[in-house]
């Protein structure tokens, strides 16, 4: 990619639809700017995110993975956050195992109108990944 | 009665009088379209231009030159150095 | 004349098809409910279709409107007759209401109509746009405008010629210059008024100078200049067509003002003014925005955080009476006014100016029933007999109001209430 | 898997062409695989070009559909619409969000815009490419809906339900019903009082065999869904019986010896432990206040109603759909706040309020006759340091109406507004022209400098720099300070974490959209209304009721909804059977079957919600969730990544 003026990381979200989703969009409405390399796959609940898919996007060139879990909030009950807590935790050891620096996957939970919340995960994310020269 | 589609505006005129001020509004419309379009047909003019070129009322510019912008007979050109003032040219 | 007799009989007759009747007919008839509107109008949604972006969220208002109209216009459970009038309605009975209604011919038949434009490319006369509030022009045969709904041609006959060019171009031959006024007599079990509002007319203030100085324009003039559909393509001074540099809000014209008849406040005009002043900042980057007050009124929800939001954005706010404004042989105007911060009269110099205009009633609902029938409050909007319990309920039993033709409130109110007259309609229509 | 694939791109009239260069977008994906056609248009949600979409996937057959323009959230359902209208099974089309996501998310960044809007339509092609037919599944609604909140609105919304045939229980949380409305006197436009208005609605309320009320009611668990809420409500005794003797039971309340501040009263005055509000409040019985009771027995001796062996009773109701009306808080100034809780004169606009109508001929505070009244507006709302930044809209009339009042009753009273610029809003603008007319004196504060409480001698003063008067200070002395008080979210907001309805940046309950759903949460199912969603009067929490009701009349009145077939599928050749994944389900939705040789895990469909919460812990990947299989998600990864 030698030439290319890279200006931020490429940041695979998984997002949620009743939960997180609102929040990234209220982001777009409020101009709460992050960088435009963040893409979002919406599902329905953050404990449904498979390990798999985030090798998987980490071998197609992704340089961050992000989980906007529904914590607390979740429609589905109270155990979300504990869930997607260990899917992330699984997949650091795959990670690992696949040598694939384990910080390169983050979660926290967004709530429906966690716009900034939402917003400064993104712009943390994208300084370490740039910092660590990770692409 | 047996009316003839698409020629029905004959049946309505010898039942309705066509106002002098529609006829003489219209008119006035072609005699400006008519002018502003040869103005244009020399040179892009400003509004400022026109207004001289035409002797109207600036305002009577604006409106009749927007409705031909709209129609699709001018269009938007350049603006000036100071953002202030567009020109206009006939649309190809 | 012909007098019809439209069979079918409807549960809910609403009259108006802006954004409060329509919300109240798509209630009505998504519990089951037969619904006929009637739109004065050539397409309905009202004036919010023709609106730019919306406070306090800004998403674009015709974003919001034209799925609800294409829904209204597609349900099978509502009819709508567009270029119409009720001309009166009796109450005949608990749960019979009889109508007249009057609808005027649009020369074009409807369903034959593509919307494919060529009748207007073909018609030679050129009249004042109604819906670029006289902006621009538009053809004697015309679509109202790009999104109306339904979105086919109409002439306007008082200005047409009657040359027969769009007759001659018209791919379908739906162009039908035979058609004539039709009456309609109509049975409905419930009526829902929602016959909206009507803009003050700055020549009533002939001391701003309305009308003479044409770099004066109305708060619905700019509206248009920044909306989607907008009829210059950019921001321009009516008068002379440059791009404003200094612009001037001038709130409460004709609102809050005993001397032009109008004693109450209008509701909407702080926050549309401060919309506007926030989409002219984001158009043009380098304009000075001045907002000149007595009070702002920023009560509802988010609505304080936008006002904050546009000083934030650097929107002067000066409260300030204006006096009177004149014009400068540039076509720049000046205002004088009495700074209310400093108690002293100052002037200032603005390229154009915007009358923040107020709220009037419709007055053409009173007409509607026999006389008298339908109270009016002291305003003349539609008065509501039990308002903290019932908002919707009038002085007729079985006849509810919606939206603005109770007074000034803006869109969220304005569903809301459609939201309630539709609830006690069909609350009336189930229990009989 | 040869699709036909129609893509629109949407300039959402310049909210997203304005940063999106959406033919740029247009050229880059037009030849992806599968697309047939892409086409922009000014409004994809424009009556005109549903019209022309139906046309196209009619004529040409298409067999995917994606649209490209705003959230799903406002558009997903139009445009599913759209294809049902053109016979195509409506999960055969896909949404892209270009404008929250792209568009306005990066307004500063043209191109990294119109970049990520190329790569959000790719990725929405990938997905439709996959997509099949399915068809919801219909599940039943049970007719009837639970009231949360007995207030003016939640009574009005119960009114409406029952008018439409619809059995309602109404829950309140309080041992009397009516609210905040109860505790006000006249009430501004119609001069009928707040305990008239409540007696009206109580009285028509009563009539009606298809609504039941819990009054000292709170509901402690929720389970179910949209069409199925299971809710346990737990009533606490009264320990009074219902048939009881108002006469003896005076007496009683004579002998009972407890004296605690009165909430109703906002603590201006006392009551006993076994009290009701007002002698003709609903239900017309009192409570006996168990907190604060001795149990010195001294009521029971006197009155053979009383009794303490009531118990506290749980119940379980299944309902359709919940609306929620609890209401709000006022505000309650800080220790100091202008003078509050440190200067005894200093009081909130309710708590004059209930003195206004608590006083008789002359207005008496603290044994003084009160004279000169301040009145300083904006306490606890459009506060300039503190939090709660919006207007609480309905305290400018409150105040004035009050005010106007006062000097109806009493003789001799002065009114000093301490402003911020006043809101009477609409008609209410009369009443500030009245009071104008009636002499009252309004001064108008500058943003950032708020007027000044301060005591000299034994005198109370109030100090402003006027803006009416350009910045002359002035002082009055007054013998009662009224707080105008805004409207707050309810401290105790319990009921609303049980139901995880979104709070907004102001902390009221949030709708889902103000202008298309306004009474809607992101919750099926849920609706709200009244000032729990934000400050209102009381005509607009009714208009607001209405609404709410007529909505969650909609969700069960057909006795059936339609569900979205997105469940999870488990593939029986990859299952081992571990059980994982029936630890995993929050609804019980998957149980061990044996089939053939061996066991496995099995779906229940109609139990299923679709969380997708199994997926992750399948130790064979044997689960996935239809519509979000493991391909799909795939490809979208890898045109995003593209």
């Amino acid at each position: 990619m030698a030439g290319m003026n890279i200006k931020s990381a490429k940041i695979l979200v998984f997002s949620t639809e009743k939960i997180s989703d609102p929040a990234i969009d209220m982001a777009g409405l409020l101009k709460l700017y992050y960088p435009p390399t963040v893409y979002t796959i919406s599902i329905p609940c953050s404990s449904g995110v498979k390990s798999r898919w985030i090798l998987h996007a980490f071998e197609k060139g992704f340089d961050g993975v992000f989980i906007a879990a529904d914590g607390s909030d979740c429609p589905y009950g109270e155990s979300c956050t504990e869930k997607t807590g260990k899917i992330v935790s699984r997949t650091h050891e795959l990670m690992k195992q696949k040598n694939i620096e384990p910080a390169r996957l983050r979660m926290a939970a967004i709530c429906s109108v966690c716009s900034e919340s939402f917003v400064k995960q993104m712009k943390s994310l994208n300084e370490y990944l740039l910092k660590n020269s990770i692409i | 009665m047996d009316i003839e589609k698409g020629k029905t505006y004959k049946y309505l005129r010898e039942k309705r009088e066509v106002t002098q001020a529609a006829k003489d509004n219209q008119k006035q419309f072609s005699k400006i379209k008519k002018s502003i379009l040869e103005a244009l047909q020399e040179s892009d003019l400003t509004i400022e231009q026109l207004t001289q070129k035409l002797n109207m009322p600036k305002h009577e510019v604006v409106y009749y030159l927007m409705s031909l912008v709209k129609y699709g007979f001018v269009q938007t050109d350049a603006v000036d150095d100071m953002d202030e003032y567009f020109s206009y040219k006939l649309k190809k | 004349m012909h007098g019809k007799i439209l069979n079918t009989s409807f549960d809910a007759l609403v009259i108006g098809g802006g954004i409060a009747g329509g919300e109240a007919a798509l209630n009505l008839v998504n519990n089951g409910f037969k619904v006929l509107i009637i739109e004065k109008d050539l397409s309905i949604g009202g004036k919010m279709i023709l609106l730019s972006k919306v406070f306090p969220t800004l998403d674009c208002s015709a974003c919001i409107t034209t799925p609800k109209v294409s829904e209204i216009s597609r349900h099978p459970g509502i009819t709508i007759f567009t270029g119409s009038e009720v001309r009166k309605i009796i109450r005949k009975a608990e749960n019979s209401f009889e109508a007249e209604v009057i609808k005027t011919p649009r020369y074009v038949i409807a369903e034959d109509c593509t919307g494919c434009q060529l009748c207007e490319q073909a018609c030679p006369v050129n009249v004042h746009d109604q819906y670029q509030y006289n902006l621009i022009g538009r053809k004697a045969a015309y679509i109202p405008f790009s999104i109306a709904s339904p979105r086919v041609a109409a002439i306007d006959i008082e200005n047409c010629t009657l040359c027969g060019a769009c007759e001659k171009v018209c791919p379908t031959k739906c162009i039908d210059f035979t058609q004539e006024t039709e009456e309609y007599h109509i049975k409905a079990k419930t009526v829902v008024i929602a016959t909206g509002f009507n803009l003050f007319d700055p020549l009533m203030m002939p001391r701003y100078g309305y009308g003479l100085y044409k770099n004066i324009i109305t708060s619905m003039q700019m509206e248009r200049q920044l909306a989607p559909t907008r009829p210059f393509n950019t921001i321009l001074r009516p008068g002379d067509g440059k791009v404003p540099d200094k612009i001037a809000y001038v709130l409460c014209t004709g609102s809050r003002d005993v001397t032009v008849g109008n004693p109450i406040c209008s509701q909407i005009c702080c926050m549309y003014s401060i919309k506007q002043a926030q989409l002219l900042m984001g158009a043009l980057p380098m304009a000075d925005v001045t907002i000149y007050y007595i009070n702002i009124r920023s009560f509802g929800k988010g609505f304080e955080e936008f006002y904050d939001q546009a000083k934030g954005m650097g929107v002067n706010f000066i409260k300030g009476k204006i006096g009177r404004i004149s014009e400068k042989e540039n076509g720049n105007l000046i205002m004088r006014y009495e700074d209310i911060n400093e108690n002293i009269v100052k002037e200032a110099e603005h390229d154009i100016v915007v009358l923040s205009v107020g709220v009037l009633p419709n007055t053409d609902s009173a007409a509607l029933f026999p006389d008298g029938e339908l109270k009016l409050d002291p305003f003349n909007f539609v008065y509501q007999t039990d308002p903290l319990a019932s908002p919707a309920k009038t002085s007729i039993k079985g006849v509810f109001v919606a939206g603005t033709a109770s007074g000034p409130m803006d869109i969220p109110d304005s569903i809301l209430s459609a939201g309630a007259a539709s609830s006690e309609a069909m609350s009336y229509l189930i229990r009989k | 898997m040869n699709k036909k694939i129609g893509v629109y791109l949407c300039h959402c009239g310049g909210n997203i062409s304005d940063y999106v260069d959406v033919e740029k977008v247009r050229k880059s994906i037009e030849n992806e695989e599968g697309v047939f056609l892409a086409k922009t248009t000014m409004f994809a949600c424009g009556d005109a070009n549903q019209k022309e979409m139906v046309d196209d996937i009619k004529k040409n057959e298409l067999d995917g559909v994606v649209v490209a323009s705003c959230s799903p959230k406002l558009h997903l359902m139009t445009f599913r619409a759209v294809t049902e209208r053109a016979d195509l099974n409506k999960y055969h089309y896909v949404h892209a969000n270009i404008r929250e996501q792209a568009s306005w998310a990066h307004s500063d960044d043209k191109a990294g815009a119109t970049e990520k809007a190329i790569h959000i339509v790719k990725s929405a092609i990938a997905k439709v490419r996959l997509a099949e037919s399915l068809n919801p599944f219909k599940i039943p609604s049970k007719k009837a809906v639970a009231i949360i909140g007995g207030g003016v609105a939640g009574m009005r919304a119960a009114i409406e339900l029952s008018n439409m045939g619809c059995p309602v229980t109404l829950i309140e949380r309080e041992h009397f019903i009516g609210g905040r409305v109860a505790q006000w006197d006249v009430l501004f436009t119609t001069n009928e009082t707040g305990k008239e208005l409540v007696t009206k609605l109580y009285n028509d309320l009563v009539k009606r065999d298809n609504i039941t009320l819990f009054t000292g009611a709170e509901v402690i668990s929720n389970k179910g869904c949209i069409g199925d809420f299971k809710l346990k409500i737990k009533i606490a005794p009264r320990y009074i019986n219902e048939q009881c003797n108002q006469g003896n039971l005076q007496k009683a309340i004579n002998a009972c010896p407890v004296d605690v501040p009165d909430e109703f009263n906002f603590n201006i005055t006392n009551r006993k432990a076994i009290y009701h509000n007002f002698p003709s409040e609903y239900p017309q019985y009192p409570v006996i206040d168990i907190k604060h009771c001795t149990r010195c027995g001294e009521c029971e001796k006197i009155c053979e109603s009383v009794d303490f062996n009531q118990k506290e009773e749980i119940i379980e109701i299944q309902v359709g759909s919940v609306l929620m009306a609890t209401g709000f808080d006022s505000y309650t100034p800080a220790d100091g706040e202008f003078g509050y809780n440190r200067f005894d004169n200093v009081i909130t606009l309710p708590q004059f309020k209930r003195i206004i109508e608590l006083s008789d001929k002359k207005l008496i505070f603290k044994g003084k006759e009160v004279k000169n009244i301040a009145y300083i507006y904006c306490v606890g709302s459009r506060q300039i340091e503190g939090e709660n930044k919006y207007c609480s809209r309905y305290c400018c009339t409150s105040a004035i109406y009050s005010a106007i009042q006062t000097k109806k009753i009493f003789d001799n009273i002065y009114n000093y507004h301490f402003t911020r610029g006043i809101r009477t809003y609409g008609k209410q603008e009369v009443l500030y022209g009245e009071s104008l007319k009636d002499g009252d004196i309004y001064l108008q504060s500058y943003e950032n400098d708020p007027p000044v409480v301060f005591r000299e001698h034994d005198k109370t003063i109030v100090k402003i720099n006027d803006i009416l008067t350009a910045k002359r200070e002035m002082s009055v002395e007054a013998d009662l300070v009224v707080l105008v008080t805004g409207m707050v979210p309810r401290a105790d907001n319990s009921v609303a974490s049980l139901f995880k309805i979104p709070k907004g940046r102001d902390k009221f309950f949030n709708e889902i959209h103000m202008k298309l759903r306004p009474v809607e949460t992101v919750i099926d199912g849920i609706t709200i209304c009244g000032a729990c969603q934000g400050p209102k009067n009381i005509m607009e929490s009714v208009n607001s009721a209405l609404s709410a009701a007529a909505k969650s009349f909609s969700y069960v009145s057909k006795g059936e909804l339609e569900l979205e077939p997105i469940i999870a599928q488990i593939d029986k050749d990859l299952c081992t059977w571990c059980g994982a994944c029936i630890e995993a389900c929050p609804f019980d939705a998957i149980k061990m079957e044996k089939q053939d040789t061996k066991d496995i895990a099995v779906i229940n469909n109609s139990v299923c919600k679709g969380c997708g919460m199994c997926l992750p812990v399948c130790p064979t990947d044997a689960i996935n969730l239809i519509a979000y299989s493991n391909s799909e998600i795939e490809s979208m990864i890898d045109a995003l990544a593209g």
